[in-house]
């Protein structure tokens, strides 16, 4: 905004300077003094009057088009850094710790190239599907390729370069969450094949209709600060899809499938936490007060949740687990993702306090109950937590903390509730369906599953040729 | 000659190495085991599912001593190795027929 | 900053416009034109004037009463992110590698889980009674639960969520730090129970005499820049207590403790380097010149540490070890702390070789003396570190760098140095009576320490119900 | 571009002064009604006059002696951090995955031990030489200790300490990175010395030519955006010759050398590229358009990198590593360094889909055809596609990203070929020969290799009193 | 008594446990080894170099038993874990002297 | 038949394979130990803390052979290993009852 100011500034400078020159040629003169003196005067004044109207135009324009804050720009630029750390390492980590020894380059595998080729195709045109101009569902390819998009662009206060690169540190972690659910027995070909049309058919289209300009559920005034619908149920409901159409993994709930080494996965979920803050400050796009408000809520749901986990499992199972602890973390995580920037601190701590039991009995009692593989707990803890958080938000969003019109239930307006659980449904039946739908494909043609030796041996070695010597 | 096998549990080496030395006992190989038997394996919760751990972490001690010495031995290590509660593991005792120092080439009980 | 002075200038036009308008609606009457016009003119000029004088109110204004800067609010975001990162998983790590295999997983836990219980304290009651008015020792409790902050309130230039989000960073951290001296036998319970009295009745009261409005130490004019005091001594006195009080772990001296993987302390040790200026830089609480200086000080000081401690066990032992340089690097990171926005980058430099020698001293030579089992020397480290940063920071505080009275001796003010050294002695007594008390009553209730047979199995499987299978 | 504007403005402002000035002298003169009033405006213009020439000295300052931004310094202080990240603990993670386990902590010490001494030496004299006054080759000493430099020296438009500890967080990754190639088989100590003596002889002056003032390369306009000469290249040859000199490990080729836990690296691998970020689009030196296009382009050639190395290695070997995905990253981390600043985002996209395969190649072919035993592939990866970044960056450059005459090949300027190699030679040149000489020097006085007895144990053991207990 | 020594493919483990368990063998104690033989080692690639492992992961299964179970032993184990795959492992049985359970002293038959 | 059991230095696996092979030993199977014997211990230094490590890595091999070839198998190990310093181990002798090749069901000298 400064150099715009300025501009003006300069400008009514400028301007001003012939006025004044003129007034000064009309005195050299001298004719009537006084009446030419006058004249002089009004005339410059009147020149500086159109100078002064002509700085409010620039003025009031400064307000409709917003400028580069170079504040703004470094939190962005540091937020997009630290959502790409909660991917490399970081989900890469938290989920490598909980699979067995023999599979944990696989895993790893997935992050790396996972967010190679993603990338790319969120470049070539992710973005565009997301972010530009379309119909309700999908945008146009008109942004692809970044067509359109120079240094100079802006978005915002932020040039787009930046948002297309913030977002894409969102594009490319919610594919890799699903693997979480049919870990362990999947092909990497068929998983990375699978991911790279999630991302335009599934991700992408989903972005346009909570964020993109236009879409159909931000347009209904479904409220998802930072991604709980995008990102969450999005991948939640995939990895339940894809675990069960999977099938078990082979020795379900015979073999010892215990979680190898919780240091990595400990060390996983806290580099979640604390990129999670760039995902959900960094999706106030600024650096002001609606960052503040998100990151301190992000924290404290988190921080609650961990508690509401650890001691729900202490109660349950007579003993606080770390995994548990970290599990209470991500759910944590997750349920105040939509809500980070809608609700109170207050809000944020009920929030954190009621998702944790909710998860863990997600990932023990419904998942015994129901009976499906979901190797790493993704419905568990991003669907269980995503929805919960969408419907929570629809609980406890306030105007005095998001603005205008982001109210739920406490704040007067119950309706916002019915939107979030449209929001919550469409997410989990265009994920739901078009997954279901590409990993018939896969199956049908390059097959979905490794043979039972290859899961038998590890897929480190099987897959990727490299094994842990240690 | 014997080779004399101890399955112990894992915190009791130190008090057994010590012990044998004190009997003169000069070398020994260890190796990490794990154990089923009568104690029970423990069971590991992870979010909702349990795992019977059924092997338990013990340590195998191999010593190759000469008969004479072989009830000592015995008498030694499941005097030290003893708690008293369930798991304290076995001693298996082997005929030895020929022992040889590699850096020497010397055998029998020179090589011990 | 920056928006205040354009409000200002859009005021400034916002008056003079009429002002201009109505000189040239007196031309439009007529009468006497030379006159009218003059008069006019004079007027205008004058409303001209009164704008050109608020103005320079305004602006001065400004001087005064501090605005919203993103810049500054993008680095306090970014510094709270690191110094989040310094817990989980820095020191985590750092400490999880020197303990034995079989406890590692109970370490981390205690991070994960503290952070939960403590950062859910300090929203609930911590922050008021650090921050809030009070008296010299204690806050009030107005602020607790965050009432009376929104998003709009500030802090400086920076959203107050913010600065309660930076401070919970420093708040969680410091009490996790005491359990390196009690690890490997404290029970889990205990710990946490103790944490959060500690936290409530050492920290936010020691945090509010050194930071706090009307705080004892800091009205006293102690210097203490990013919590060399606060954090440091007073979890280090802490943690020699516990030690004590907990008595030796079983083996003590015996049994083969050594470090199970050096690998995990590097890692812990390397976050909590990157993440400390999160923590030193960061409280400049703005992105200028005191966060340069503070910054390069900080890494100055600690690489001089690393070198000196290496270089002394190099002659002392004969090897430079992996652990030395690691621990060196921490204690130039606790030395400088109090000082590193009050020093030159030589007085930074001299501090660190300093440290190294002494910490490595109270390692080996001083532990050994007297016998306590502080089992990953946090007062070694932590406490003796401290207490010599906070004496040093009174030798070598210079006004050139930390401005007007922030003098130390060798800038001539012999007298900060009794400051400095009343402020170690009341942190030392403080937090080593009222840790002291609490220990004795929980011991008294739910018991200090885990039963022989939980010390010889592990921590992890005994207290969690996990393990490590690599 | 705030400061042209500024500039700008100041000098509207400056011209206006004179006329307003003499407008009033003219007034001044005669007596009548008009008179007085006219009088009264000439008062209230020379009023006017006093503040708006005031205003004016103040802006003209402005204009020539640029002001701190915060928003600038905030991602400055934040790019600062990220690089150290890459050292500690990045790079030393990726190369101690890939040693044998019984020497994964003496690479880790090589890393904490060397950020010490070399962060030592270059606030004494490293510096200085990069960026000070001197000649095209070397700079003067006249910083030496930061002489000068002060809390509110500015450099650009952040604090001059934040630019030294910035350009420190370079200086120190790069000697390190060296390491990798006589890895498994160097004596601590001759490493240390060497890495000493190469900061001050080979990486300051190289820094010095390309960036410093007057330097000969960037002088000449040879195009480095963030280091691929200074840094990669420079390291790379460093690498080669060290790897040549000291002869390969013992066994090598016959034993096998396997990397011992590839979960290490890829974590190394990921905080590099997480890191990288403050490394190229820090490089931008503020936060703007350029850091904009900078982190876009990095990420994007990292990812296509990826891409290409895998599919490069799955259709030759039959199966996509994770080895090898990590070191596409690398590949594509250094070959878009130089270029980050100046290509478009489908530029660097085809730049990461050329390095890949090519590195590829240097690291297999290449490698096993010459022989030498490069142990972790420094000259391969960093040498290699260094080499080719400093090239394609004088292909793909384009005025319409980096600016008037930062243009390539593509844009019309083959002559910046020339130049690009011109640089390539000179580094190769100056490094592999000062290197070579050091070497030599080192050896023939405290040795450069371990014994074989040494090499077999291990040096974690021998040279540092350690081991990791798994 | 007879020390049956078996070395098995690591994902047989737990099927020889049950089966032995049902045959009344209340003790084992395993240990992870490699192991060498006609079953080829598998290349390993890092970048340019291969890595030939010659000595596959497997695991060894320790059972001391009365003579007159060694045959229904050796029988259950060998089909158990029998794969029909080159690498499926060996059994070795040695004569066993003395075995000594060391939480109560017991001897022979009764340590067991 | 016997079972031949050899402590070795960690680095000389390769040579004592191959070897081994060279002799037309088809097979072998190997495990990590910790041998205390003559070699003293190393002293590792963590801050203040020395810590003796008495026992020191080795690997043992198990190798079933022929009665025949036995003193050629002892011969080759003890020669091929030996450094002639301190700590080279020792080579054991057991009696092998039986040998059974799982796979096949084979016994005796046809299962080696
Ligand atoms: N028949 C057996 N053969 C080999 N090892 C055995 C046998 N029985 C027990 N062991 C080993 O001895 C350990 C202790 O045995 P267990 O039955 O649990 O307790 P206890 O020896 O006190 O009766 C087991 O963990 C196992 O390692
Ligand atoms: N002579 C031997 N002595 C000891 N162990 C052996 C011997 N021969 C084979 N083994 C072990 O048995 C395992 C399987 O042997 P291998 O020859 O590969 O297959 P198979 O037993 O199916 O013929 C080997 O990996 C090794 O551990
Ligand atoms: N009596 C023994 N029983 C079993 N293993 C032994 C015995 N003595 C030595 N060893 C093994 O042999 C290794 C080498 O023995 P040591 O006495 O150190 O050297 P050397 O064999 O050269 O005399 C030891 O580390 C240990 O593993």
């Amino acid at each position: 905004m400064n150099h715009l100011l300025r501009k003006a500034t300069g400008a009514s400078l400028a301007l001003g300077l012939p006025a004044l020159l003129m007034g000064n040629a009309a005195w050299a003169q001298d004719a009537s003094p006084a009446e030419s003196a006058a004249e002089a005067a009004a005339e410059a004044l009147g020149a500086a009057a159109d100078v002064v109207a002509e700085t409010a135009q620039a003025v009031a324009a400064v307000a409709t088009e917003p400028s580069l804050s170079a504040g703004d720009t470094a939190w962005m630029l540091t937020s997009s850094v630290l959502v790409l750390m909660m991917l490399v390492p970081g989900i890469a980590l938290f989920y490598a710790g909980m699979v067995r020894k023999k599979n944990v380059l696989s895993v790893l595998m997935q992050s790396v190239f996972g967010a190679g080729i993603l990338s790319v195709l969120w470049v070539a045109v992710g973005y565009s599907i997301a972010f530009s101009e379309g119909n309700p569902f999908f945008g146009g390819l008109s942004k692809a390729m970044l067509a359109g998009i120079g240094p100079e662009t802006l978005s915002g206060t932020i040039p787009e370069y930046v948002f297309v690169m913030f977002q894409m540190t969102f594009a490319i972690i919610t594919p890799v969450i699903i693997l979480g659910g049919p870990a362990d027995r999947m092909k990497f070909s068929a998983a990375m094949v699978f991911l790279s049309f999630w991302l335009v058919l599934v991700y992408a289209p989903i972005a346009h209709m909570v964020w993109g300009p236009g879409g159909y559920l931000g347009g209904d005034g479904v409220l998802d600060f930072a991604g709980g619908t995008v990102v969450h149920i999005n991948s939640g409901v995939a990895a339940l899809v894809a675990s069960i159409m999977i099938g078990k993994r082979s020795g379900y709930g015979v073999e010892n499938m215990a979680p190898h080494n919780l240091s990595l996965t400990m060390v996983g979920a806290s580099l979640l936490w604390v990129g999670w803050f760039g995902f959900n400050a960094g999706s106030a796009l600024s650096a002001g007060a609606s960052a503040g408000v998100s990151m301190i809520n992000t924290h404290v749901a988190t921080a609650a949740a961990i508690v509401s986990w650890s001691l729900a499992e202490w109660m349950v199972r007579g003993k606080p687990s770390l995994l548990g602890a970290a599990s209470g973390a991500i759910a944590g995580l997750v349920v105040i993702t939509p809500a980070c920037g809608f609700v109170t601190v207050s809000g944020a701590l009920i929030m954190g306090l009621i998702v944790g039991p909710v998860c863990f009995w997600a990932v023990s009692g419904l998942k015994a109950a129901l009976g499906y593989d979901d190797a790493l707990d993704v419905w568990g803890v991003h669907g269980i937590g995503g929805i919960l958080g969408a419907i929570l938000t629809g609980v406890f969003a306030v105007a005095a903390i998001g603005g205008e019109g982001k109210s739920g239930l406490i704040d007067g307006n119950p309706g916002q509730l019915i939107l979030q659980v449209e929001g919550v449904l469409l997410t989990l039946v265009w994920s739901g369906v078009i997954s279901a739908v590409l990993l018939k494909v896969i199956d049908m043609t390059i097959g979905l599953r490794v043979s039972k030796e290859v899961e038998t041996d590890g897929l480190d070695f099987a897959l990727h040729g490299e094994r842990i010597h240690d | 000659m014997k080779l004399v096998t101890a399955i112990i549990k894992t915190f009791k080496l130190d008090e057994v190495r010590e012990a044998l030395t004190a009997l003169g006992i000069e070398g020994m190989t260890v190796a990490e085991c794990k154990g089923y038997g009568r104690q029970k394996g423990q069971t590991e919760i992870y979010r909702g599912a349990e795992y019977v751990v059924n092997f338990l972490p013990k340590l195998k001690i191999e010593l190759a001593v000469d008969d004479d010495r072989v009830d000592q031995v015995i008498e030694t290590i499941s005097q030290v190795a003893r708690t008293g509660k369930i798991g304290d593991g076995k001693i298996f005792v082997l005929g030895l027929e020929t022992a040889v120092r590699i850096r020497t080439g010397e055998t029998g009980s020179d090589a011990l």
